[in-house]
């Protein structure tokens, strides 16, 4: 029996160690809180060595095949696991300043995770559609945590009732599809409409429903709107969490969905996803121009750069989806550090969303500077840092694919963005600083900031092994 | 000590001079540095003699000092071309500018820029040594800047007065501009020829006699005439032919040395000596010729006319250099290519006596310029007064001085000429012949003859006309002792007026057969049979004695006569005559007297024009429509785009949830079709 | 009375969709309160279970019913951080008017 | 053979980063030695690029070539030849330069500006010697940034607008070429672009491409009429950025011409070389014009900058070896003559904080040896034979000719227009009477500004008088190149 559980190991253990987090924490009081944080962050990256130990070349699957463990689920569990993590350490100071150091932070965390990984290594739209209510509504709940904030209830409300519509929509999606092709399994999906006789316009039409739902997740525009109100609102920890795994989960679902199941239809989606990604690097730079709210306007990048990786797709090969994986990758871990610095910079009483403050930031400290100088010149995809090779990858795919003019609007999409990215380093080094009160931060967070700038600069430089990863895993997991 | 090292001796010599008396100056002192810059050229001069008996042996040199560069077969090279047209300008180079430098030894002797003077005069030398002596057209083109930077560096040598650093920048500019058709017709020939070296290019110039070029819309011009065009244009600039005429005059500017040096010996000369090299390129083109036979004309006749009106010495002397360039200029003209380097020669001499003379008058009145508080000097300066009447009497071309034989033989080419335009250049060079020997008397009179006119106070009753802008500012006053009357100048400068008034005397006679008729030029100059109306004189030839006696029955030596005569009447016998003359040519003499408003043309149309074109240009064509408009006007677009977009994001659930409800409606609308 | 044939799957679909269009509309028409929205979310929910059940039944294949009460179980969970969310809303605005909802923009 | 190219590129950066680990504002001595150190063993390291170099080959030199990505056929694969060797050089040269003349001027966090210069003079020798397409791309856009920072952190009052502009300019064209690399990578399945030399593209794919590199190359060079960021940059830019600025990075949007352009789209170029010519003339003509009436003295310099680029230009869209070499040349030159003048505004700059010329005047009087010098690069920047400033443009004249006459009367203008705005700044700033109050306090060059302007005076000199060691280096290289653009590839 063991055997046959095999695959879903990683979330079983995941789902021990909520559950265990969730009872021991009744018993501490407030000071031994720190107990329940340790654990959940002993969960985490348990798990994810676990996933690392496992991992194995040939795809499993699971659970009468509605589960598939391969390596690219793998990979992408590995990222989500680091990332939250990451998060968790880079958060913990601004929870515990606010009053959020509680265990049900972490549980509804370990809970938003499991969500993850189920989305990712689903291999039928039921599980798939369980693991995306499983994260989405921690993710719900996470945003309403700081109970006496207007503006997080605002968020929490608004980002629930769009997501609950959306994952309207994929549902009434899945069941036009189910109707066309019979069966929820992926792979059965995938021979029906590739050779089967399934019905096309049922098809069509559950494929656009589909894609609004995904489209919701990836923050797409038009389906865009809550990410920048979500962002802004809920407490800057949870900002971290829902703009960067989650991008994961969704890529995972994006890929397993349209790549996977509906590939038959595959000139359809092409289509629409070139209208998605061209409106979203449009909206999404052009927008964050206006912006004064740091978290807002990284909210924008992220439609944004939502929009470069559905590039990727287009070309629907392994060169397209390997550039997607990747720029998927290198975003979260951009995105992780952006928020990173914002979180480090956060004080008792002091939101460091405005952009005035990250005025003088050089003189402040010139080490963070830079680390927030190589997190902007990666988001606005200039080299030396790894955002340029994700973007060139990106536009590679498309230009192989033959959107040549989709290229061009992009780069001249991302020059309009490299403004806004501009301005954050000219407020850094140019400006005198507004408050210069010394920056105290827990060591760890410092520690594994650093890292996650420098990273970014030590994969500009060698982007390969990152590179060659996505396209060995892609092509392990034999769905293409 | 074998030739090719000697050659090398004559322009390193003032270049090394220069170049340590320039950069340890002050450390060396004032009294090592002259003497230093002196022997340099003393050198160049000896070497230069050497090098002038050895070629009049036979033995000439054409070859290569080292390689500038070889760029796609086109070789370009620093090197030497030694034939009797250069060894006779490296002797009038260098003995005027020995006569220079010991006449600054006086001259400049309170100067705090004692050394930086000797220093440029010396690379002064360096450069129009290197000009002459050039087998090629790259180093002629070096040599051609490098008098030029030179010429800006002295007159704007007392930098602290505006009127001498405007006056300096507008000679480098007109040069400039001549130097640019010179550029044109250099690029042309190395176009036509595929190479810069002047054996190749005169060997082969036959070739391209015929071949013509179309230069857009305009019917076809022969190549020859458009690269001699080109280069006569680079010409005008340098010896100060109309209309490139207009900086020489404001040169004046600079210490009278340098006038005497540079703007009445070599720098100005350099135009008609490339003019003379060109020979095998400007005998292929007849509209060429005529182009510079009118233009030498015009010169000389419209400058000489300006020479009577001026009042300051220096100016009188300057607009006499002009007129005597177009006379050159109307020898090339015609052919008579030795008779303009013969005019050239001896003209080096008289009027670098005339300049040193006006410098010594200017020391002895302690920098009064002004002819008109003159006067009665004879007395007072006997060897300055007597040198300057050699000089006068070289000038008008009075026979047995240089003047006249030089002079004469250029009249009498024109006559014989049929070049088109001959006739009004012959009419010019006569009227040109009573003008001159006029103001050169006018000259001589005011300043050495006559009642003294320097004891009276304020400016003198005829001030008025002549423009106060330039002259009123005389030389700072340098010298220190001030008042006291007027007294001969030290021997160190009236050695070098004696010296120079020898040649002004006997050099007419001396060279007149060898150089005209002689084959004392030999290969460098080439004339073609039907434009040698130098050979046609030679028939007529016998003997110097004959030409004089021929020359004194025929009109020119009347004419210089009269003028003289008229310049006696007016200013000895009868002075207050000139003053009712002027007020009763009113018009004309204010026409003179504005220099024809070139002046006022040049400032207003390319002076002006550029800066209210530059103007015009960086306030609407780069700021307002570059930046303004398409720069900052796509950022504003982004903005405002940005902003109109942002109003979207209204912060209320239910218009997000329409926003997706359309996104929804519309894949399903556009994929459904 | 006319004889009455048996409602065929595009009947169900019709209902399902009308259902559908219905919550939808309710979502993006509703100026008054919260509670209209999460009932309209429900509502949506329910629609699709139709829509999955006529299918079922014409696939002849069960998975479809199965995944319905999945369908169920979700909606209920949602309902109820939905509420939460209501209530902490109440709490912190004040009021649960929709139109409250718009501090957030730009 | 050791590696010199990566050397000249690393040293620079590791000394740069060096220097900001230890660089502290308390105590800027440091951060100042081994920024000097650093520029001296980066100088050092180029020498043997220039005295091994063999000028008979056209082929690439000193190459290394390791795998970088395989996943995109992109390799890290260097090599110089005779176009591009003597401008690596030139970089380490100008940085030795820059880093020794902002050794008092800069007090204010010294270790970051000189940890900046440092890593851009790497990144600059990393796009001069860069054979693969994507490497090149890496370096190019890479550079952007630390010159972004000099304008912006230690430039003038309006620093900001001016960094903007300058990145987002350069960002503009340089995204464009991305697209077009990509493209070509498409077409050929590789970045080896000395591969797409062969690769054959039919007129109308040709002339889109020539689009995206022109706009890429036409910015940095700069051509009329995408120049305005020039002199913005250069007026905001501190002394060391903009003698940076003008000596080289200018000097990789005219190398991108010859080495991208020319031989990747030769019938493109050859197709719109009247277009290009025009815009150079423009160039040459207009921006000589608008030079004339600046009141700012860099703004004049970085006017006459544009200036001698346009002959560049033309001389490259001339397509005979003269033109080319002469534009290379002129390049060169540039680089020497345009860093002396905005040196030599710089020693003003730093005694009485102005750069207006009508506060100006006199300067000769306190300070006579200064005086000597600017006279010296004014006259080269005029165009003097004798000086660098004459060898291009002579040769590009010379060039301009065999084409057609009246391009070289147009371009013969720069002679005029050269030497007026150059010389009238001369006279209002340097000679004449002492101005005012601040003139009479100068107090002439100190030994540290002396040897720095006798350096490139030399240089200087040294180019006007013996070209042929540069011009020879060239010769084989530039043949190549034109016989690659001869050949059409329809």
């Amino acid at each position: 029996m063991l055997a046959t559980l095999a695959p879903v190991m990683p979330e079983i253990v995941l789902l021990s160690a909520a559950c265990a987090i969730l009872v021991i924490d009744l018993f501490l009081d407030e000071p031994r809180r720190k107990v329940s944080y340790w654990l959940a962050q002993a969960a985490l990256l348990g798990t994810a060595w676990y996933v690392l130990a496992t991992a194995h070349a040939a795809p499993a699957k699971g659970f009468g095949n509605m589960v598939v463990d391969d390596m690219l689920s793998d990979l992408l569990k590995l990222a989500a696991l680091l990332c939250v993590s990451a998060g968790l350490f880079y958060g913990r100071q601004y929870f515990a300043l606010r009053g959020l150091f509680r265990g049900e932070t972490f549980v509804l965390t370990l809970f938003a995770t499991l969500g993850m990984m189920v989305m990712i290594s689903a291999n039928s739209f039921l599980v798939l559609y369980l693991g995306l209510e499983l994260m989405s509504l921690s993710l719900y709940a996470l945003v309403a945590l700081h109970r006496t904030q207007a503006a997080a209830a605002e968020a929490a409300m608004k980002y629930f009732v769009l997501g609950a519509m959306a994952s309207g929509l994929f549902l009434y999606g899945t069941s036009m599809i189910y109707g066309a092709t019979g069966s929820f399994d992926i792979d059965a999906v995938m021979r029906a409409t590739l050779d089967g006789p399934a019905n096309r316009i049922l098809l069509v039409f559950g494929l656009v429903f589909v894609l609004s739902g995904i489209a919701f997740k990836l923050g797409a525009v038009p389906y865009h709107m809550w990410v920048p109100d979500v962002y802004h609102g809920a407490p800057t920890p949870v900002t971290l969490l829902i703009g960067t795994a989650p991008k994961l989960a969704a890529f995972a679902l994006t890929l397993r969905v349209l790549a996977g199941a509906l590939a038959g239809i595959e000139f359809d989606w092409q289509g629409m996803l070139i209208v998605l990604s061209l409106l979203s690097m449009i909206v999404g730079n052009v927008v964050a121009i206006a912006q004064s709210n740091v978290k807002r306007m990284l909210a924008y990048s992220t439609i944004a750069n939502m929009g470069y990786m559905l590039m990727g797709f287009l070309a629907a090969d392994l060169n397209g989806l390997s550039a997607a994986l990747f720029y998927a990758i290198t975003y979260v871990l951009t995105s992780l550090a952006s928020f990173g610095v914002i979180l480090l910079l956060s004080r008792e009483g002091f939101e460091c969303d405005a952009l005035d403050d990250l005025r003088g930031l050089n003189q402040r400290s010139p080490w963070w500077a830079f680390i927030m100088l190589l997190v902007m010149f990666s988001l606005a995809g200039i080299p030396p840092t790894v955002g340029f090779y994700a973007k060139f990858a990106v536009i590679e795919a498309a230009v192989n694919a033959q959107f040549v003019w989709l290229a061009v609007v992009a780069v001249l999409a991302s020059l309009v963005g490299a403004f806004y990215y501009l301005r954050v380093v000219k407020l850094m080094y140019f400006d005198e600083p507004v408050d210069r009160s010394a920056i105290e931060a827990r060591g760890d967070a410092r520690a594994i900031l650093s890292l996650n700038g420098l990273a970014l600069l030590a994969l500009g430089i060698l982007p390969q092994p990152l590179m060659g990863l996505c396209v060995v895993a892609l092509t392990q997991s034999k769905f293409l | 000590m074998d030739m090719k090292a000697l050659y090398l001796v004559v322009p390193l010599a003032p270049l090394a001079a220069s170049v340590v008396v320039g950069l340890f100056g002050a450390r060396l002192g004032r009294a090592a540095a002259h003497w230093l810059c002196t022997l340099g050229v003393a050198a160049a001069l000896a070497a230069s003699f050497a090098i002038w008996r050895d070629v009049q042996a036979g033995n000439t040199f054409d070859g290569d000092v080292y390689v500038w560069a070889a760029v796609g077969g086109l070789k370009l090279a620093v090197g030497f071309l030694i034939d009797p047209l250069t060894t006779t300008m490296m002797l009038v180079v260098t003995f005027v500018s020995l006569m220079v430098h010991v006449y600054t030894i006086g001259y400049m002797a309170g100067d705090p820029g004692y050394t930086r003077f000797f220093s440029y005069i010396s690379l002064f030398t360096f450069a129009m040594l290197m000009l002459v002596m050039s087998n090629n057209f790259l180093q002629l083109f070096f040599g051609w800047e490098a008098v030029g930077l030179v010429s800006y560096l002295l007159i704007g040598f007392w930098y602290t007065r505006p009127t001498a650093i405007h006056a300096n920048l507008k000679a480098f500019l007109v040069n400039r501009v001549g130097d640019f058709g010179f550029v044109l017709g250099i690029g042309l020939v190395a176009a036509t020829f595929g190479s810069l070296d002047y054996r190749e290019v005169f060997a082969r110039a036959g070739e391209f006699a015929g071949t013509t070029v179309d230069l857009w819309g305009v019917e076809p011009w022969s190549l020859m005439t458009l690269i001699c065009v080109c280069l006569f244009v680079g010409a005008m600039g340098k010896s100060a032919q109309v209309p490139l005429h207009v900086w020489l005059p404001d040169s004046m500017e600079g210490p009278t040395p340098i006038s005497a040096l540079i703007h009445a010996a070599t720098m100005v000369t350099a135009g008609i000596f490339m003019v003379a090299r060109m020979s095998p390129l400007f005998e292929l083109s007849d509209t060429a010729l005529s182009l510079v036979t009118v233009v030498g004309a015009t010169t000389a006749l419209s400058m000489a006319f300006l020479g009577i009106v001026q009042n300051d010495i220096k100016r009188v002397v300057a607009y006499s250099t002009l007129s005597q360039l177009g006379y050159m200029t109307v020898a090339l003209g015609v052919s008579a290519y030795s008779a303009a380097i013969f005019h050239l020669m001896t003209h080096a001499f008289f009027k670098a006596l005339l300049f040193l003379a006006a410098g010594s008058v200017i020391i002895a009145m302690h920098h009064e310029q002004d002819l008109r508080r003159m006067g009665g000097l004879r007395r007072a300066m006997p060897i300055t007064w007597a040198t300057a009447l050699v000089g006068s009497l070289a000038l008008a071309g009075i026979p047995p001085f240089a003047g006249f034989f030089s002079k004469d033989a250029i009249i009498e080419a024109v006559h014989l000429s049929t070049i088109p335009g001959h006739r009004f250049a012959y009419f010019a060079v006569l009227a040109g012949v009573f003008i001159t020997a006029f103001y050169s008397f006018r000259m001589l009179f005011l300043a050495f003859h006559g009642a003294p006119r320097w004891a009276q106070g304020g400016h003198g009753d005829a001030g008025g006309g002549h423009d106060a802008s330039h002259d009123a500012g005389d030389e700072p006053d340098a010298h220190g002792h001030h008042g006291g009357p007027p007294k001969e100048s030290p021997w160190v400068v009236t050695v070098p007026l004696v010296l120079l008034a020898i040649p002004s005397v006997y050099a007419g006679w001396a060279y007149i057969e060898p150089m005209l008729f002689g084959d004392y030029f030999g290969g460098a100059i080439v004339v073609r049979p039907e434009h040698a109306v130098l050979w046609k004189l030679k028939d007529e030839w016998e003997g110097v004695a004959a030409f004089v006696r021929h020359g004194v029955l025929s009109a020119p030596f009347w004419l210089a006569l009269a003028g003289i005569a008229a310049a006696w009447y007016l200013y000895l016998a009868n002075p207050s005559l000139p003053e009712r003359l002027r007020r009763a040519a009113g018009p004309v003499y204010t026409l003179l007297d504005n220099k024809y408003y070139f002046d006022r043309f040049n400032e207003a149309v390319f002076a002006g024009g550029a800066r209210k074109l530059g103007g015009l240009l960086s306030s609407v064509g780069d700021r307002t429509i570059i930046d303004g408009f398409l720069v900052n006007g796509s950022a504003r677009l982004v903005g405002w785009a940005s902003a109109l977009l942002r109003h979207i994001q209204s912060g209320y659930v239910y218009h997000y949830a329409f926003t997706m409800i359309v996104g929804v409606v519309a894949l399903l609308a556009w994929f459904n079709r | 009375m006319p004889s009455f044939a048996a409602p065929t799957l595009t009947h169900y679909l019709v209902l399902g969709a009308i259902l559908f269009a219905i919550a939808v509309v309710g979502i993006f028409l509703n100026r008054r309160n919260v509670i209209i929205l999460l009932m309209a979310i429900e509502l949506m929910l329910l629609a699709v279970n139709l829509n999955f059940i006529a299918f079922s039944h014409q696939l002849g294949d069960m998975s479809g019913q199965v995944f319905v009460f999945f369908i169920l179980t979700v909606a209920a969970a949602e309902s109820a951080i939905g509420l939460a969310i209501l209530v902490l809303l109440f709490r912190n605005v004040g009021s649960i008017d929709v139109e409250e909802l718009g501090k957030l923009r730009g | 053979m050791t590696a010199y190219l990566s050397l000249a590129i690393w040293v620079p950066i590791v000394a740069g980063l060096l220097v900001l680990a230890v660089g502290r504002d308390r105590d800027p001595g440091a951060a100042r030695w081994i920024a000097l150190a650093g520029a001296v063993c980066g100088f050092v390291v180029t020498l043997p690029l220039f005295f091994h170099f063999d000028t008979t080959t056209s082929a690439m030199q000193f190459v290394e070539r390791h795998a970088w990505i395989p996943r995109f056929d992109v390799w890290y694969h260097l090599g110089v030849d005779g176009i591009s060797v003597l401008f690596v050089v030139l970089n380490a040269f100008t940085t030795l330069l820059v880093v020794w003349s902002a050794w008092e001027v800069i007090q204010t966090r010294v270790a970051q500006y000189m940890a900046a210069f440092l890593v851009m003079s790497g990144l600059i020798n990393g796009a001069f010697a860069a054979l693969d397409a994507v490497l090149f791309y890496v370096f190019f856009e890479a550079m952007l940034i630390p010159m972004y920072l000099i304008i912006g952190v230690w430039g003038g009052p309006n620093r900001v607008y001016a960094a903007v502009k300058f990145f987002l300019y350069t960002l503009l064209g340089s995204l464009l070429m991305l697209v077009a690399l990509v493209y070509l990578y498409g077409a050929s399945e590789t970045f080896a672009f000395r591969e797409w030399y062969e690769l054959p593209l039919e007129l109308s794919t040709q002339i889109l491409l020539f689009v995206a590199f022109f706009l890429a190359f036409a910015v940095k060079v700069p051509m009329w009429p995408v120049h305005t960021w020039l002199p913005d940059a250069h007026v905001e830019a501190p002394t060391g950025g903009s003698v940076v600025l003008a000596a080289i990075t200018l000097k990789i949007g005219a190398y991108g011409f010859v080495r991208f352009i020319l031989p990747i789209l030769p019938d493109a170029s050859r197709y719109l070389s009247t277009f290009v010519i025009v815009l150079s003339l423009i160039a040459v003509v207009y921006i000589g014009f608008v030079a004339l009436v600046q009141a700012d003295m860099k703004k004049l310099i970085a006017y006459s900058s544009i200036s001698h680029m346009g002959f560049v230009t033309l001389g490259f869209f001339l397509f005979n070896q003269l033109g080319t070499v002469g534009g290379l040349v002129q390049m060169l030159s540039h680089g020497f003559v345009s860093a002396a003048m905005f040196l030599c505004v710089g020693v003003l700059y730093d005694r009485v904080h102005s750069r207006r010329i009508a506060d100006y005047g006199g300067v000769v009087n306190t300070m006579p040896r200064f005086a000597a010098f600017v006279v010296l690069f004014a006259m080269a920047n005029a165009g003097l034979p004798a000086t660098s400033g004459f060898v291009g443009e002579f040769m590009v004249i010379l060039a301009a000719v065999q084409v057609n006459f009246w391009l070289a009367f147009l371009a013969g203008t720069t002679l005029v227009l050269g030497a007026a705005y150059t010389l009238w700044m001369v006279k209002r700033v340097v000679f004449g009477a002492v101005a005012n109050p601040n003139v009479a306090a100068l107090k002439d060059l100190d030994r540290r500004e002396f040897w720095l302007l006798a350096v490139l005076a030399a240089m200087v000199l040294l180019m006007g008088i013996w070209p042929k060691p540069f011009v020879d280096v060239m010769n084989a290289s530039v043949a190549d190149l034109l016989a690659h653009v001869a050949k059409s590839k329809l």
